[in-house]
């Protein structure tokens, strides 16, 4: 047959049997809906533990008999490292004032000198705020002359990291059973919309039609139901998205190009199962 | 054009459904097949558009042999023969314009020439009313018309006929008949498989007779 | 028709299309799966949630004059409050050497006396550690006499709180959609079984079968096999939990008796479907 | 026992299928209702089994009137009928013999007794060695009498026999036939409904003849 003649075919099949695809579309959309707010949930959960991450700073405590031009020195180097972003330096008395604010003003009252220390908190570059870069960097200016300590909050960063790990490993879990999911729902509900045309198929071959007069309409009809599918889904989640109550900055949707390959996923998976149907049919 | 040679076929049931068929059939032949129940005749017009495959023995149809054909080239064979079914094997989705279109499309007409053959053919059977009806809307009669018209449109080398008048009254059945003849009068060859054949009637016209899978 | 043979007839019809049924009942489980597992997140959050408040104590710091009589008398006294499960008690002496384990020692050393507090490390029972009725036992406990100041870290679990609620404003959209689509995917494969049936349907009626012949087989059909999906998405789950890389006495697995509810909902949902469907196709 | 007022039957198109056909049939007498296609033949016996609904006149089967009957009595009406359709439709879910017992379980039948008749009107008919066969594996001849089987299992008051013999030679024909006479005998009102009867033959038994929906 002709091409033109086959798409156009493919196109009027799916408008004559509307209400059979508009609940197909609506079932298809909604698993894909659900992996579409996978995706969101661990997208945006990933965000919030690297912004929380880069919360992590560097302190540097120096040692008591440090010289001004001792300090400025070591302000250049610490500045001098490719991770770092920014160096903030917090005074001997600095440091008393915030521990008077904290504690209350007698705490230090009697003592005959200020006990605490003059540090640096050194915050990184975004894109290195991690724990293995900033384990190092910490043990880097551990070695410079003039630090007496260095701390960056370890046990929380490593316990944020544990968490998020452990996390990672439930969401591959949860996501890969999704996905299998949609597979499966997506493929049988091609598969039935193919099997419905069972009859037509055995007297199109009866009447000499070819391999592509069979296989071009219900491709593009598996590709069209899954890809409207998974388009809806996209779209009801984008309205969800809109919807939700608690706003935040740190709150993003899926990228441009996960949206694409939603859908694109979507219509391959629906071609491919409608070919796979035709297959086992014949 | 047709030639069946020593055809047998069996299923996987011990008697054979065919043995030993062999005649043929020239270009512009009408020939009747008759016999009773179960005698093989629609296993025989299966074997020539190549839905079931010969057991052993050859059918050579328009230089097609059923010994060397390849898969590709079996739709190939099929849309040099238009099909009468018992059943009409219409499709319930299509319209009758678009079922009697069939074939014509098929082939890889185009949809100007296709709509001029389709609308001829339907004036000719006698169902332009019913363009845009659908195979469930019809009576048997004007379905057997139409399954008749989507056979002959893309005016076949050969037609397989079968029981072409089992759903129809006796002025039906004759008007059907008489198609037949007129299509094999442009130059269409007809094997028309039928149980109730009455020879006086048409004792102008070859005829092989069958039972229990054997010519007689 | 016999109640016996419709029964019958309805058990022999699943093993009879045993091979469409197969992907029925994994297809139905994949969607049970994709809900039971949701539900254990959410189980296991809660229940890690709970826990997490569970740790909040009540700090009630003491007045610097108070007698070890009242001292005796106040313990006793919030001992007896239904809500408080432990008291501890912090000598100024105890509260001193801790602080000095933290800043050091030379922190104290030149004051004239103690400047920190006697305290009470007050918690509650189980199920009482919740936010408004810790903050109502403190400010009970900040009444009684001999109390200086109670603290709760009410900033911190507040933020809990909100996390929590936030959470569970996200969690129970999650949850509707996904209880919505194993509905719709649910009914929809149903459908198309009962739709398969729709020849035999149509003869029994001709030949004289009753409102019964024709809906009781169909409904033990739909009940079975949505039944058996759930059972099977279920038992995924557990065998899914169970080899979960991460152990810990804090994760449970569902109750018995929301596993139960969630096999017997999916047999109503799967007869319920059965019904719909022949109801709509007769 | 059956009693045909003044039916008409209309659908949507603007001639009636039925027009004002009105006659009586006792109990166990052998009717033959014969016409050309669109005779409105197979409406008649729809209209019988409350299939469609009458549109005016009144039908009364077994004390049983159309005006008056309550959905939940059709059932127990047609249980009273014995129906032969000429497409068969036989379960293909079921093998033959759970086909045959269908009638008889839709009764109520004990199973023993549901096992004893079926074996009894298989041998009748010649089906016994296909028991535990599904529709799709028989020849439309064995369908044939499978359908005929499953009709007079229940010795039903009316057997309406729509084209019994459609699909048979004339041999299995006459078989079918005498069947039919049989189990008239037997007591069975039966109405034989074909388009192709031959007086001559039969010409001791009452025949109704229609076209165009009305009695001739
Ligand atoms: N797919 C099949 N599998 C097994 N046996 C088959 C199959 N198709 C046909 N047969 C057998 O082959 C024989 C010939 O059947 P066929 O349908 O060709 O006869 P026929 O002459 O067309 O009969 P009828 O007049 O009833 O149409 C029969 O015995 C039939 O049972
Ligand atoms: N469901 C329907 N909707 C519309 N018209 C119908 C319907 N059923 C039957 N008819 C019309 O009623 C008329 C009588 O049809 P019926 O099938 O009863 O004829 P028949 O005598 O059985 O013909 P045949 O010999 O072809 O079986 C026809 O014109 C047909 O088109
Ligand atoms: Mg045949
Ligand atoms: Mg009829």
């Amino acid at each position: 047959m002709r091409d033109s003649y086959l798409i156009k075919q493919a196109i009027y099949g799916i408008f004559q049997r509307w209400k059979a695809n508009l609940t197909l579309v609506g079932c298809l959309a909604s698993s894909f809906l659900v992996l579409a707010i996978f995706l969101l949930i661990t997208l945006n959960l990933q965000n919030i533990t690297e912004k929380l991450k880069g919360e992590a700073q560097i302190e540097v405590y120096l040692l008591d008999g440090i010289t001004p031009e001792q300090i400025v020195l070591l302000r250049s180097t610490i500045q001098g490292y490719p991770e770092v972003e920014k160096v903030i330096f917090k005074s001997k008395e600095e440091a008393a004032t915030q521990m008077e604010d904290y504690l209350g003003k007698e705490i230090l009252k009697g003592l005959d000198s200020n006990p605490l220390p003059a540090s640096f908190q050194v915050s990184l570059r975004e894109e290195q705020r991690k724990f293995p870069i900033i384990s190092r960097v910490s043990s880097e200016i551990q070695n410079l002359d003039g630090v007496e300590e260095v701390e960056f909050g370890r046990e929380w960063l490593s316990k944020l990291d544990n968490a998020w790990s452990v996390f990672l490993t439930v969401d591959w879990i949860f996501g890969i059973l999704v996905t299998l999911s949609v597979v499966l729902i997506v493929s049988n509900f091609i598969r039935v919309t193919v099997l419905s045309q069972t009859e037509s198929i055995r007297v199109m071959k009866l009447l000499g039609a070819s391999w592509k007069d069979i296989h071009l309409p219900l491709l593009l009809q598996g590709m069209i139901l899954s890809g409207l599918g998974g388009l809806l889904g996209l779209l009801l989640t984008r309205g969800g998205y809109a919807l939700f109550p608690i706003k935040s900055a740190s709150l993003t949707f899926l990228s441009f190009h996960m949206m694409l390959g939603l859908v694109l996923g979507g219509m391959i998976l629906g071609g491919g199962s409608s070919l796979w149907s035709i297959k086992k049919l014949v | 054009m047709l030639d069946l040679i020593e055809v047998t076929k069996r299923f996987d049931e011990t008697p054979p459904a065919l043995e030993d068929i062999s005649f043929h059939m020239g270009r512009g032949e009408f020939v009747v097949l008759t016999g009773p129940n179960q005698a093989g005749k629609t296993t025989l017009l299966k074997l020539i558009t190549m839905e079931e495959t010969v057991t052993s023995g050859e059918i050579i149809f328009d230089q097609l042999s059923s010994r060397t054909i390849k898969k590709k080239q079996i739709p190939l064979l099929r849309r040099k023969i238009g099909r009468i079914y018992p059943d009409f094997r219409l499709i319930n989705d299509l319209n009758i314009f678009d079922n009697i279109a069939l074939c014509l499309r098929i082939g890889g007409g185009k949809e100007n020439k296709v709509k001029n053959r389709v609308h001829q053919v339907m004036e000719k059977v006698g169902l332009s009313g019913k363009k845009g009806w659908f195979p469930g809307q019809l009576s048997a009669g004007e379905k057997q018309r139409a399954a008749c018209a989507r056979a002959i449109a893309h005016d076949p080398l050969l037609l397989l006929a079968d029981e072409p008048t089992l759903n129809l009254d006796e002025k039906s059945s004759d008007e059907v008949l008489r198609w037949l003849q007129q299509i094999n009068l442009l130059g269409t060859a007809v094997l028309h498989a039928t149980r109730d054949f009455h020879p006086d009637q048409h004792n102008h016209i070859r005829t092989i007779k069958m039972e229990k899978g054997r010519l007689i």
